[in-house]
């Protein structure tokens, strides 16, 4: 097996050396019935070339982003990766490291880690950010508690422009740690009135925006009267790449900034790894989940880094830890800080109006089409169409004709009675020909 | 990289170095500033036209000012990474004993899998006629899953292992709830050996944690189990083969002890690689337990993450599993993404989308690739390159609970040192001299100075002889008292000891601009 | 990687080493043996079922015996050739100042275009039908190499600059030999500062060569031409940008001299990057010149090569361009392979097949990356940079052509270091430690101690600083008298300096075993 | 631009410090008619995103190997290389090397120079052997000329075995040069008399196995008669692949051993880049053209590897060189060496063996198509058929049909007057599908 270095011979060396005579021997607390005599009914071992024509004939059954017209977003979107990107993480110093427990030999994950701390901070305009939670969604769940252990009080807000994903996250969470959450109904237009919902007993308020219907949220009075109330004002995005071109939630007075980071660096992978995103603000460093990496020297006093504040965390800390997570999406922070430093600042505001550009032309363009209604205001590179029939048989229908033409709100909140509602996203790799290719096929399955 | 001045940035003066140099290079090891130091806002190593002809629908939400985001073209950028990557250790570049976190071999033709566009080109939200693949990969994943564990089903979503916990213990607490014992049962067992996540995660959702003591066999007893057992107890967290390195022999009977009293088995499977194919937990009594694809599965652990914990589940435990999972339906297969729609009990929903496609496809290669038989053989190989690294130390260093065959890795303690002036920590930085990255060090938590050598299957015995004879010859000069060979260490790597309590004790946790950002840049 | 006693191999003791380690390995930096020290005859990284029921067809020509290569499994591959890897040095880590080599940034875009199956995984001798996408790319590539250099026609098949070169010259022989003056012109002149493929490119066809003398201007007169012209001359080859970093000012006038006496100008374009968008040889009386698409289009180096040399070409010298090439056919584009289809007069085939794709695409990518104002910019850049360096170093070393703008590359020569017991070797080597790769050393032949220095357009004005200041700093220290620095140099290198002597004296060109195989493997 | 790192205000400042006002004062010396005032009439610069549309779109204009039953081979073959071997010949410390002219810091391509030297005279059961070629093809014509400059005769005789292409390399190089070349007629059926052509006057013979038609040919009786007359043997192989199970020529008496390795860790490519192995007895070593890596020893006293015997080489020798080659297939040699590394002996016999079963298959099964007729004797993977109709004429109908059937031999050469004959290869990436599928198709198009 060409995975596997010993050979027969090697084999029995060893167990000559450590004084058995064979394998089993090493099992003897396996209790006796449950060690298994033969390989379990499974395909035996198979050569590269097999495995890669089964998986390719696997893969092939799927229809790639790249391979048609794409407006799919909902929290996870298509953009485009430099090759340099892909290439680097590939790196064997950098794929097959380890959390970076080891500072002398761990600088490159650390130096890396430290930089994607600050870009972070930098894009939520936020004082602090962590190296990383799983995603976004998972990292509001942390936020909410987070809130809980900085206020004291077990009651969370969430706005109705929440992806409903993330609200469900929150929601589990909370039903299981027996803590309260009010979440508001789903709101398409951005109409809610979530001050009303803030009061005394309120930990937090979450919001996102741009909201999961696209709209664009003005944060400041939600963070005044959270403020007010002894409450943090948690931020939430799903698009970062709209940090590029929209007010961050840390001028706006967040507390806690939470999100996806999937848009730089890395692929839609149906639906993961992603990266979550988090920072704060420096106060609550302390009551911060994850993993930080901060700035040091060493013995001859050179810069160096290592993982800090550890007494924050499980394998210090245990059943006191901010947080259980342990493993996060390192790889995924490589490929947001190398994506983040090829863009910069000037590249990413330049793609955040590219994107928000096509997604202007878009709205456009569907808006002339007979028994389309676009909802929204204000949006980055998203937003909310009405349609004449319900969403989910008109993507399908799209998907017939080879168009990918956007997330069924239905599909995320089959509940909310929101059917005819379609989620629509045009990023920098659509063209005019694309945002053609979907009107008219929107045309045609609603004429 | 450098930083406008022309100069890496470095806060000292190297002093260890008889031949010290200008630049404070080393030939191919090359000291690197912070991209904030050695980029410019106005830099980008993209390339877009700046759209036109459109009109704003930002409202009044538009960004001013700096983002405080500097570029660097595309060659430096690729210089600064793969300088960075160069100060690094990786399972390519050499042995990786690190106990606890099987550091196997990661096969690229994994990662080429993981990057067929049918896999990691789709959007978890497109039509589920479109995604038939991926959840075809995703169903066989599951199958394998299943069979491998001998359990009922799998949820596939938990991001990684502690996460896969917390999806086991909500699906516990579920099902505890389900039987209207929820404001009662509120008591987890946890060994004091165990994983950090495993109290982390119990606390989380409300769980009291109770330690069942060590034992200086290293194993869990049931009697002290039983002793703790009442109709307040939820779960027993235990970690089978155990932090220890060892099997626990009495597994079945606390499973059983547990399942008497209305408790369910959680059981931390971060140690799976050891009996893949040897044993399955669905036949040792276990009511769920989380997977780590990023150990015994090969995904890569890259420097820190992303992993995947699929927990399987027993029949008990199956009908709350949490939302999404995939099923087969009228046009092929189909995905459970609601409650309502689930048809059983699920508790909920633990992370959008549905879970770590990228680590499923790359998990699936490596099964696919192995094969039963390999698989097997992978266990019994990773077993027994444990033993054989201990075999081949133990009449020089300690072992906390006897001279007894261990599982996947091999535990010692600090006893053996005592007196000679070298704490477990020195010894481990003068492994790194020596071209090893060390054990695990100080964990578990209940044994003295704890180094766990975890080898894998991966190693050769070549390799193993050079570790073998290399940790001998530290061990021989430890015990000699000569102390300076592992107090100074590491001298050849590319930062010496660093300090940890100065980044603690005021924490830079990000770049900031020595004076005005604008000054800087001359 | 180690042999089979489980120890890394080397025949010597580190004596340079004030913490040497056990294992001679240094932290990161690690020793690696030979595979054919670490393998195993028995071992295969690759898994195949062996094939069945089959009758052979090999006749009495069945190889028997063991062949002597050993396998590895794959971790085992991977490591060791991780760690070779991580003794080398590339444009990726560094600067990369190798005078007449043009290391330049080598875009990953290029190696995923190249990757397209649509180029890579088609077959040279598939239906033409069925490879229209690879001959459009090359008919592409045609079209821009024919632009940019203002020539006629391009022959793609070369497989890197010498092949050109001796493409290029066949080229000229066909057409003299066409006018029947074959058996009369039987010299080419070439500088004496040439690259050494040329005289050697004109000798393997049987041209003699004559020199043409330096000038202590750096630069080729137009009346040493004249002098040597006469009509047995067929050519010159004649470098330009030359190779001691000048542009020929008086290049059109030799061009038409040489004309003028029923003779061709090959020009040796390894240096036209320093010149792309801002001159075109086409324009300066060029009749035949390859270009190195591994230099000026950053096709990758790769250690050595692969490379691809096209030769573009005059209108005298078009219809004798080999075969193949691509031209318009009925149905889309189609291939001449043979003398007979061309209705021109190819002078026949010097390659099998069609000249190297891969890197066709690599420079195609890096064409339209660059685009036409690209390209310019970067050849700007390039000779900005070198002047740069040469303004940054001038004081402090010897330019042997005075104080004059260069093009891409920067020339210096060791009478600034005359009397301070260090050369240009030792100079160089004590680059190495800076952290840089040192530029060319003694070429141009005619420059003594020559260094010269090409920074390419892919450094960044901070990344110079750094280099500029290290390299004053060396100076001066050279020039104190400090020798130490230089002649032990290199110090931090994963080997200090080599034996030549000995390797070329008693050449050991291959492993063998030290004793019977079967003996040392235990 | 993201490749050039100057920024326009760098500019200015370099400019100022060298004392030119202008970038084209730094161009003084070219004729001032020839300077270029505006950019040359090509598109400008493009982003990736466009640059992958654009050449994406041409690479799907041709049909990939893997995309269809294929049989081709003619001195190129299609091979499962496994997916390690791509991914460490791009890692940055190989890829963006130079020519190890400094070897403190090039150790690991000289390590791995050594290994592929070691490996190549293995293989072909030589003394010695260079660090590669830049193809089987140029390579022949390289051992022609080593052969005249060792036995200072200046007349090849070249087998009607030797793959076409490479006989007409070593015509024009022979023409170039002034230097004879008797070449046999195209030998399908390994028939030719080629002891007969050999004479005092010759400086070598060419001779390949598997030859182009897939014949093995014992070169033993080839060798002592070209021995017996001072001329060397000259042996080709254009499937190394087929090394792992055919008598060496090494063993057989060869002089000089050349031929294509693209067959192991090199992908089809259209025909290039390849790897040209070369290798010779010891007692020839000095006239050798290319590379040779030796071993050494350091200041320290430690083994290490240089690039050696340089006096051959055009750097040093200049028109007395043995070659003028420089730029050689580096990053190719370090493919075949990794994947010879993985194979080793054992899986390179095995792979050999199920190359040699595939054709014997696909041999038998074609064998019984009316219309088809099979001439081999023996064979390795490919082997050549008589067809009822011309060759090129049935490939292009198989094509139309998806499938690629093999090389018409007119395709290499017209003017042989063997229009029906295909040439047919069967690898390890073939099925018995494959195989199948191809019989029917030939079925279809000679019925
Ligand atoms: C025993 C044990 N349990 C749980 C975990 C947590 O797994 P993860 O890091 O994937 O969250 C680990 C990982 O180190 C572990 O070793
Ligand atoms: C001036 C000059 N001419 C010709 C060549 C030969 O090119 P290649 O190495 O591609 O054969 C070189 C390469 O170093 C060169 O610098």
């Amino acid at each position: 097996m060409r995975y596997l270095p010993l050979s027969p011979d090697d084999r029995a060396e060893m167990l000559a050396k450590i004084g058995v005579g064979h394998i089993d021997d090493l099992f003897a607390d396996v209790p006796g019935s449950a060690l298994l005599t033969e390989p379990l009914d499974l395909p035996r071992r198979k050569g590269e070339l097999e495995v890669e024509r089964i998986l390719g004939r696997m893969a092939g059954r799927s229809v790639p982003a790249s391979s048609v017209p794409f407006f799919c977003g909902a929290g996870a979107y298509k953009h485009h990766v430099p090759a340099t990107v892909d290439h680097v993480i590939q790196r064997s110093e950098f794929l097959t490291s380890y959390t970076p427990y080891q500072p002398e030999i761990a600088q490159g994950t650390l130096q890396y880690l430290f930089e994607f701390q600050t870009q972070v901070a930098a894009l939520t305009g936020m004082d602090v950010a962590n190296a990383s939670m799983y995603d976004g969604s998972t990292g509001t769940g942390e936020a909410v508690l987070m809130a809980h252990r900085v206020t004291k009080r077990r009651k969370a807000v969430l706005s109705g422009g929440l992806h409903p994903h993330y609200a469900d996250v929150v929601r589990t969470l909370s039903h299981m740690s027996g803590d309260a959450v009010t979440a508001l109904p789903a709101d398409p237009r951005a109409e809610e009135d979530i001050l009303a919902a803030i009061d005394g007993e309120t930990s937090c308020v979450v919001v996102q925006s741009p909201d999961v219907f696209g709209n664009l949220r003005d944060l400041t009075k939600i963070a005044e009267k959270a403020h007010e109330n002894g409450a943090l004002l948690i931020a939430v995005f799903t698009e970062v790449m709209s940090l590029g071109l929209v007010t961050p939630p840390g001028e706006m007075g967040a507390d806690i900034v939470v999100g996806e980071g999937q848009s730089i660096g890395n692929a839609l992978n149906f639906g993961g790894p992603y990266v979550g995103l988090f920072a704060a603000k420096q106060k609550y460093v302390r009551q911060m989940p994850g993993r930080l990496c901060g700035e040091t020297v060493d013995a001859d006093g050179k810069r160096g880094f290592v993982l800090t504040l550890s007494t924050r965390e499980q394998h210090i800390r245990r059943d006191k830890a901010t947080s259980n997570i342990c493993t996060n999406s390192g790889l995924c922070c490589l490929a947001f800080t190398i994506h983040m430093t090829l863009l910069g600042q000037t590249g990413l505001q330049r793609v955040a109006r590219i994107n928000h550009a096509n997604a202007v032309k878009l709205s456009e363009r569907l808006a002339s089409v007979k028994g389309v209604d676009v909802l929204n205001e204000t949006f980055f590179n998203e937003f909310t169409v009405k349609l004449a029939k319900p969403a989910a048989e008109v993507v399908e229908a799209l998907a017939a004709r080879g168009v990918l033409g956007g997330v069924p709100f239905s599909r995320l909140a089959p509940e909310a009675g929101l059917d005819d509602l379609l989620l629509v996203a045009s990023t920098e790799v659509n063209t005019d020909e694309d945002r053609e290719t979907l009107a008219q096929a929107l045309e045609e399955v609603l004429g | 990289m450098l930083n406008r001045q022309g100069r890496p940035t470095t806060t000292g003066e190297a002093t260890s170095d008889a031949h010290a140099t200008f630049t404070g290079n080393r030939a191919l090891q090359q000291e690197e500033a912070l991209i904030f130091e050695s980029g410019r806002y106005e830099t980008t190593g993209v390339d877009f036209d700046e759209p036109e002809g459109f009109t704003p629908r930002l409202g009044n939400l538009e960004r001013k000012g700096e983002i405080g985001l500097p570029g660097l073209s595309e060659p430096e950028t690729m210089r600064h990474y793969v300088r960075l990557s160069q100060k690094n250790y990786g399972i390519d570049t050499g042995l990786f004993p690190l106990g606890s976190c099987t550091m196997k071999h990661n096969a690229r033709l994994n990662e080429r899998m993981a990057r067929l566009p049918g896999f990691s080109d789709v959007h978890p939200l497109q039509p589920v006629s479109t995604v038939q693949g991926a959840l075809e990969l995703m169903d066989e994943l599951a199958r394998y899953l299943v069979t491998l564990t001998g359990m009922t089903s799998v949820a596939l979503s938990p991001k990684a292992g502690a996460h896969g916990e917390l999806c086991g213990m909500m699906a516990i607490k579920a099902a505890i709830d389900a039987k209207g014992e929820g404001a009662t049962r509120k008591v987890v067992l946890v060994p004091e050996s165990a994983h950090g996540t495993n109290p982390a995660t119990a606390a989380l959702i409300g769980f009291q944690v109770k330690s069942v003591p060590a034992r200086e066999d290293g194993w869990v007893h049931v009697e002290d189990v039983k002793a703790l057992i009442g109709p307040d107890v939820a779960a027993i967290m235990l970690t089978n083969p155990n932090t220890c390195g060892l099997f626990e022999p009495q597994i079945v009977e606390i499973a059983k002890a547990l399942h008497d009293a209305g408790a369910y088995f959680y059981c931390d499977g971060a140690n799976f690689n050891a009996i893949v194919g040897k044993a399955r937990p669905g036949d040792l009594g276990v009511d769920a337990m989380h997977i780590n694809l990023h150990k015994t599965f090969s995904t890569p652990h890259g420097g820190g993450g992303p992993g995947s914990g699929p927990v399987v589940l027993s029949q008990r435990l199956a009908p709350y599993a949490p939302v999404p999972f995939v099923t087969p339906g009228e046009d092929g297969l189909t995905l459970v993404e609601h409650g309502k729609d689930a048809g059983e009990e699920p508790f909920g929903r633990i992370t959008a989308f549905h879970g770590q496609m990228g680590m499923y496809v790359r998990a699936l290669s490596y099964m696919l690739s192995h094969g039963s038989d390999g698989m097997k053989q992978a266990s019994e190989d990773a077993v027994l390159n444990a033993n054989y690294i201990r075999a081949g130390l133990r009449d020089l260093m300690s072992q906390p609970f006897g001279d007894k065959p261990c599982m996947h890795e091999a535990l010692f303690d600090d006893e053996w040192l005592k007196g000679t002036g070298v704490t477990t920590l020195d010894f481990a930085k003068a492994m790194i001299d020596e071209g090893y990255h060390p054990m695990t060090m100080y964990f578990p938590l209940v044994v003295h100075g704890a180094m766990l050598i975890e080898p894998t299957e991966s190693e050769s015995k070549s390799s193993l002889d050079l570790f073998i004879a290399a940790l001998r010859d530290l061990a021989i000069t430890a015990k000699k008292g000569e102390t300076e060979r592992f107090t100074g260490a590491p001298f050849h790597a590319p930062r010496r000891r660093l300090d940890e309590t100065r980044a603690a004790r005021q924490p830079v946790l990000k770049w900031t601009p020595p004076r005005p950002m604008a000054e800087a840049a001359e």
